[in-house]
């Protein structure tokens, strides 16, 4: 027998669907089925009951075997890490919940470590952009039930975000959107005409890297003044024709992913994308959102926030926090040689950091928490396996427009497995045991 | 003016935090007693001494001061952090954040700097004989008050996003420069001997921009509006004057609209 | 539990009515206690010393989602004032906006043990919740915000008070929320398209009410459910000049409404950062302050509670659900601008200010800030506030205090404005000399807003069977002292229990002491028409479903549950 | 033949679900380890799709398999998803920004036919442990 366990969030991207519906065995030991999720999701769920999962974690050898340890083993070896290194790395805590990023942040406050989550490959330069010119934003109901105007400019939802354009922002039907998708005009800005570019009303396909122009002439053009006659590959008629489309609209939302946060000028993109929206609202009322891309990436800034004062980059060192992109970010610490100790959790840096970075990790002492064998628990010493937050265990968890929502545990982790928080707390207490406090 | 002399001993196992390293701190004091000012590695506290033979004699103020520095310090940071008098040479290359947020006094290094030399500086001068980094003269994270006062002379390259939110003071660079000069700025000017790439004044309020060499790419906002004789300041030619950012809103003095200016040199 | 006895301290309590006689002060299992029933206490000297129940901040945004955006945006705001770990204290950082951990020991310092969060998107109540809980020390509740929930907008067009009453019980308990907030009504909504209500009877856009017709039909609401605190509100057009009259406007919708509350409060409206909504003249030019026209509608109305909203001079980050008013204030000053609308329920905004003593009208907005608390007939109706960190940053209350009990300083501040005579002509301050005293400073800042948030039951004062959560200072009023002094003393409390604890002893922080969650569980009669319209929006408008809405217990380690019986 | 063309890397659906369903799988590889030319590319490239091909750069190089464009037309411009594959050569300069610059890097891409695209896995550890060709 089995039941079904509906408003299920997903714990994949920073949509954070909420309906989703998982049937589980009756005993809550086996997930069969998922439903409502996107492609991916289902996958992360299924992937839970795979059946060649590690369960326990395990020591990489001189002779570059693995060998298996018991968890307190990786307990010690992890505080000890932390509390022989001057200046630690602590990386990653995107795809975990706020419960663990809190006893992660109190670990990083007792050893003096950089505590950076994923934003530093990600949208850390559209935080950057925040600090320096703000963010009139919104939460994605608001784009329900109002958006007439929608543009994504460097992001591509129909991959990255698969379910956000029916939920959110192309076709659903709000309250004063009853006509949902055939009252939207939409605009795409991307040097490829992606899948999501084939179903706007107008793709720009930009230059690539020259995206921070393109937003310029978009002020220019909504002030009336002259354009050069291409800007960014685009001719300055489509510039004036997308401006205008934009001003008269009721609702204005504009979506950005890694597009414009990962090209050159990269902070200076979004600062100019916030410009935009923010002259928008001269004539009409604009919004603009980042499309985060871990499902609680937002979480940790959040956390980092309301402890330390700052989103990501967060260098504990000397015993109070400092942040500086540039310096205090997981790859310029890597690069420079200024960390001496790494930890990662819940991310994935062996596959997403450039692999100069990749090798740093490889050459220092370092652990890898993670449900998943990945790129990054094949380079670190340490790989401890831990349950799959959202799936085998709850947890607090934000979305892209920063709405809290809690993560159901919906079936039970392998037996004997640790979760994130059980674990850190666990190397938390045996810190203080080593530092004599 | 008296002087301290600082030789670097002993590398530190990762970047040494040397923010004591000023005339400030140093004035009034004894060798030993500077011996014993505090530098950081990592979380750990350590003595100036033991990174540095420390020599000569401090003023009984920092403007009386001079300290002279020698050594591998590329891995030092924060060289002449808050500054307000005296002066710093360094016979070497160095990291980040030297002359950040100085007031006065002069430091002169004779090397290359890291990212952040002269943040949020507000008066004095920064010589660097050799190349900068990215984020010189710019504003901390979040700060739109950038560069404020002071000059600040590279004779070589500097990296990206010089002069971002300036709003005072000159920064001079002998050579070429990255992406991103004097972005979100409200005053000030900046004078590049060599070639630019793109994005000079994107967001630009206020302030002078003057390009000897090539650009790579005028921001669209920048409308080119006359020729221009200047002679004045070391600044001699005619120039091709730009103005902009003309998406930003500005200022408007006597009834005249006040753009950021770029200034490119025709001929000298 | 510990037993101490505070002695021969200088007391002053509003609650007892003493009025800084000599007394000791005993505590016995977390509550104050009579001397005599200490048996083997720890004994506190107070000799020469100041004894005051903890201090209750009626109004300050201290956690959720706009204070935080506020931390996250400025790092500036936290360069060169980082305060390390030591101790039991962790790292502290930010001036105007204080982490959380700052946040609790900074109003421990104070001697302040009870905060009210004035602010809590119901969608974001679950983040505002992770911050308390991580604000060490206080005791802390926060007010979920009505006034544009289209609930509230379209059952109050139709004047249905009983319903609008069934869905703030549900909401309050959803949210776990202590008291019904109103900012700018109408306007947030209007908001979302950019629009704004700048007086109370400025129709709200496609809902068909009026401001005056929500703000009524919410005291009408709150009293139905007879709750703890009245209705809080932040009126329309804050910040312009000659919105007092919009002021005096929304008062009068309180007239002929008593309390049906058994919690003790007499108001039934408490009208917040009063400083911002007391302009008159019709332009920054003639910009001037209208305080006393305003006091003098609160001096003779008994049932309305204020608070100041007083200016305090600083550089601070300005934040609201006021969504239009923070677009408003970034075009003034083109500061940094961030702003969130919220689905179906509200906004806000944050935008960084300066209040500089070289500009006139902020050196005017700071003697309103005064005059309305000198020009007071009942302290216990007039509470000290910055709307933190709006005004300015909580921890200069001290600094208030010191303005409000010396002409002196007040004279020496008025003396350095760059435009002292134009400021001068445009306020009422420099002509008053009264200066309040301790017990009526205890009036503001203990026992009237622990008596207008429905708590005088365990809060405000020192009697036998309240809390105990006091503070001593190291301040003799009956010695010459000079107006710094008071700052310094009230800074910095040498000692301070709460709930019997001791959380700081010889001015250092000792213990994060035993903080509590404090919400308000209504009862109301079965209405099954306001639970099928709230699955109807959740199935139709809202993003998250109804099922993952509701903020479950464990968000709140230590809650203290108020439950109200509503049902008839 | 070799072309030189700007890579810019990002997700892909098959990237988000072979990643969910293991990096240590084949599909990973085959949904990850490839690069999407446009057919004028391809032409210049003188290659049939399907080839593996070495992509190089000021950073790095790495063998992986020419597919044709899915999202295109994008004549010059290259794409591999996000992943160890793309990490080999993108530009790790971050212009003091934290971010390295993930996307337009030029690169030169030539066939290797007889190079074998590896796993994930295998990259990395042979990258780490200086075994890679190059």
């Amino acid at each position: 027998m089995s039941r079904t366990v509906t408003d299920v969030i997903c714990p994949f991207c920073g949509t954070l669907c909420d309906d989703i519906e998982v049937v589980v065995s009756d005993d809550g030991r086996k997930l069969h089925e998922v439903y409502n999720a996107c492609a991916i999701g289902a996958e992360k769920f299924l992937h839970s009951q795979a059946k060649d999962r590690i369960t326990r974690p395990r020591m990489r050898q001189d002779d570059g075997s693995w060998k298996e340890i018991t968890y307190d083993e990786a307990i010690d070896y992890t505080a000890r890490i932390l509390v022989n290194a001057k200046k630690p790395l602590m990386y990653g805590w995107s795809s975990t919940n706020c419960e663990a990023q809190a006893i992660g942040s109190e670990i990083g406050e007792v050893v003096g470590a950089v505590v950076d989550n994923t934003a530093t490959v990600c949208h850390g330069t559209s935080l950057i952009a925040v600090q320096d010119i703000g963010i009139p934003s919104c939460t994605l109901g608001e784009v329900k039930n109002r958006a007439d105007r929608i543009l994504f400019w460097g992001c591509n939802p129909a991959h990255a975000h698969p379910r956000h354009m029916s939920r959110y922002s192309i076709f659903p039907r709000g309250f004063f959107t009853g006509k949902g998708h055939t009252a939207r005009k939409v605009i795409v800005v991307d040097p490829r005409p992606t899948d999501t570019a084939n179903v706007a009303d107008i793709h720009l396909q930009v230059e690539q890297g020259r995206d921070y122009e393109l937003f310029d002439a978009f002020r220019v053009a909504f002030k009336g003044e002259q354009l050069p006659d291409f800007v960014a590959g685009i001719p300055k008629e489509k510039i004036y024709e997308a401006a205008e489309m934009l001003k008269s609209g009721r609702f204005v939302i504009i979506f950005f992913g890694m597009g414009v946060t990962q090209s050159l000028g990269k902070n200076h993109n979004i600062d100019a994308a916030i410009a935009v929206t923010r002259d928008l609202n001269e004539y009409t009322k604009a919004a603009i959102m980042p499309m985060r891309g871990h499902y609680n990436v937002t979480g940790s800034g959040q956390v980092w926030g309301w402890l330390f004062g700052f989103p990501y980059a967060v260098d504990l060192s000397r015993g109070f926090a400092r942040y500086n992109p540039g310096e205090t970010t997981a790859n310029d610490l890597l690069r420079r040689d200024e960390v001496d100790a790494v930890l990662v959790i819940a991310s994935d840096p062996g596959a997403h950091f450039p692999f100069s970075s990749v090798r740093k990790i490889y050459e220092l002492p370092s652990v890898a928490i993670d449900p998943h064998e990945t790129p990054t628990t094949e380079v670190c010493k340490v790989h401890v396996p831990v349950a799959f937050v959202g799936v085998e265990v709850g947890g607090c968890a934000y979305r892209m427009d920063n709405v809290p929502i809690e993560t159901r545990k919906v079936v039970e982790p392998p037996d004997g497995m640790m979760t994130d928080e059980e674990f850190l707390r666990r190397v938390l207490e045996r810190i203080k045991e080593l530092q004599g406090v | 003016m008296e002087t301290v002399t600082l030789t670097m001993k002993n590398q530190p196992d990762l970047y040494l935090e040397a923010d004591n390293i000023t005339p400030d701190a140093f004035a009034g004091k004894k060798v030993e007693e500077i011996a014993d000012l505090h530098v950081y590695v990592g979380r750990e506290q350590h003595r100036l001494g033991e990174f540095f033979e420390v020599s000569g004699r401090a003023g009984a103020t920092p403007e009386t001061t001079k300290i002279v520095i020698n050594g591998d310090l590329s891995r030092v940071k924060y060289i002449g952090m808050k500054m307000t008098g005296g002066e710093i040479v360094v016979n070497s290359d160095l990291d980040m954040y030297v002359g950040a947020w100085m007031q006065g006094g002069r430091i002169t290094v004779n090397g290359n700097v890291d990212s952040f030399a002269g943040t949020g500086m507000k008066g004095g001068e920064l010589i660097i004989n050799g190349n900068a980094g990215n984020y010189l003269g710019a504003a901390y994270r979040g700060d739109w008050r950038g560069m404020s006062g002071g000059k600040i002379i590279v004779s070589g390259n500097a990296g990206s996003d010089i002069g971002t939110f300036m709003t005072g003071g000159e920064i001079i660079i002998g050579g070429d420069v990255d992406v991103h000069v004097a972005t979100h700025a409200e005053g000030g000017r900046i004078v590049i001997k060599g070639n630019a790439k793109s994005r000079l004044g994107g967001q630009m309020v206020e302030g002078e921009i003057y390009v000897f060499g090539t650009i790579d790419l005028m921001m669209p906002g920048f409308a080119y509006r006359q020729d221009v004789d200047i002679d004045m300041d070391g600044i001699k030619g005619r120039f091709a004057l730009y103005e902009g950012d003309l998406g930003e809103r500005h200022r408007k003095r006597k009834g005249q609209t006040i753009y950021g200016k770029i200034y490119q040199l025709i001929e000298a | 539990m510990a037993e101490y006895l505070i002695k021969n301290g200088f007391v002053f309590d509003p609650v007892i009515g003493i009025r800084g006689d000599i007394a000791d002060i005993a505590i016995k299992d977390c509550k104050f206690v009579e001397t005599s029933e200490v048996k083997d206490p720890k004994v506190i000297d107070a000799a020469g010393k100041t004894v005051m129940a903890g201090g209750v901040d009626v109004h300050a945004h201290v956690a959720g989602p706009k204070v935080n955006v506020g931390r996250n945006f400025r790092p500036e705001d936290k360069l060169f004032t980082y305060k390390p770990r030591s101790g039991v204290e962790r790292m502290q950082g930010g001036f105007s906006v204080p982490t959380t951990i700052r946040t609790g020991y900074n109003y421990a310092r104070m001697g302040y043990t009870t905060v009210m969060e004035a602010a809590m998107p119901p969608l974001y109540a679950r983040h505002t919740h992770e911050e308390i809980r991580d604000t060490p020390i206080l005791d802390q509740g926060a007010y979920p915000v009505f006034g544009n929930n289209w609930f509230v907008l379209e059952y109050l067009r139709n004047d249905e008070i009983e319903n609008t009453a069934a869905y703030v019980a549900w909401l309050l308990r959803a949210t776990k929320g202590y008291a019904v907030k109103v900012v700018n009504p109408g306007g947030t909504e209007a908001w979302g398209w950019g629009l704004n209500c700048e007086n109370i009877h400025d129709p709200v856009p496609y809902f068909n009410i009026t401001p005056a017709q929500i703000v009524k039909g919410l005291i009408e609401a709150n009293e139905y459910l007879g709750l703890p605190h009245s209705m809080h509100i932040h009126a329309n057009n804050l910040g312009n000049p000659g919105n007092y009259t919009t002021t005096l406007d929304t008062f009068r919708l309180s007239e002929g409404i008593r309390p049906r509350s058994k919690f003790g409060r007499d108001q039934v409206m408490h009208h917040t950062h009063v400083q911002f909504h007391s302009y008159g003249g019709d332009s920054w030019a003639n910009f001037e302050s209208k305080a006393p026209e305003i006091i003098d509608y609160v001096n003779s109305h008994d049932n309305i509670t204020i608070d100041l909203g007083a200016v305090t001079l600083d550089e601070t980050t300005t934040m609201t659900a006021d969504g239009p008013f923070e677009h408003h204030l970034t075009e003034l000053n083109h500061l940094k601008w961030a702003n969130t609308d919220v689905e179906l329920e509200t906004g806000s905004g944050v935008v960084p200010y300066i209040y500089s003593p070289s500009i006139k009208v902020c050196a005017i907005q700071w003697c309103i800030g005064l005059e309305l608390a000198l020009l007071a007939k009942d302290p216990m109706r007039v509470f000290l506030s910055t709307d933190h960190p709006n005004a300015g940053p909580f921890t200069r209350y001290p600094r208030i205090m010191k303005w409000l009990m010396s002409e002196e300083a007040r004279n020496q501040q008025i003396d350095s404005f760059k435009y002292r005579d134009k400021v001068i002509d445009a306020t009422n301050l420099a002509g008053i000399d009264r200066e309040l005293d301790l017990y009526e400073i205890a009036q503001m800042t203990r026992a009237g807003p622990a008596k207008a948030l429905g708590l005088s039951q365990i809060y405000g004062g020192l009697a036998p069977g309240l809390d105990a959560d006091v503070a001593v200072y190291d301040f003799n009023p009956n010695e010459p002292y000079a107006p710094d002094d008071i700052e310094t003393a009230f800074s910095s409390a040498e000692h301070l229990f709460k709930t019997g604890v001791q959380v700081i002893r010889d001015h250092e922080i000792v213990s994060n002491g035993n903080k509590r969650t404090l919400w308000v569980n209504a009862k109301v009669n079965e209405n099954p028409q306001v639970m099928r319209d709230v699955r109807e929006k959740f199935l139709r408008y809202y993003t998250v479903t109804l099922n993952n809405y509701e903020v479950s217990g464990h968000y709140l380690p230590n809650p203290y549950v108020i439950e109200v019986d509503a049902t008839q | 033949m070799a072309i030189r063309v700007n890579l810019i890397t990002g997700r892909t659906i098959q990237q988000g679900v072979s990643m969910e369903a293991g990096k240590e799988k084949p599909a990973y590889t085959a949904a990850c380890g490839i690069i999407e030319l446009d057919p004028t590319d391809f032409r210049k490239l003188g290659a049939f799709r399907g080839t593996n091909v070495r992509v190089t750069s000021d950073y790095g190089s790495v063998v992986v398999k020419a597919v044709e464009a899915t999202q295109g037309p994008h004549p010059g411009i290259a794409f591999i998803p996000m992943g160890p594959w793309a990490n080999m050569v993108v530009n790790p300069n971050t212009y003091s920004t934290g971010m390295p610059t993930f996307k337009g890097t030029p690169v030169t891409v030539e066939v290797a036919r007889n190079e074998p695209v590896l796993n994930s896995l295998e990259l990395v550890r042979k990258g780490c442990r200086g075994e890679l060709a190059s």
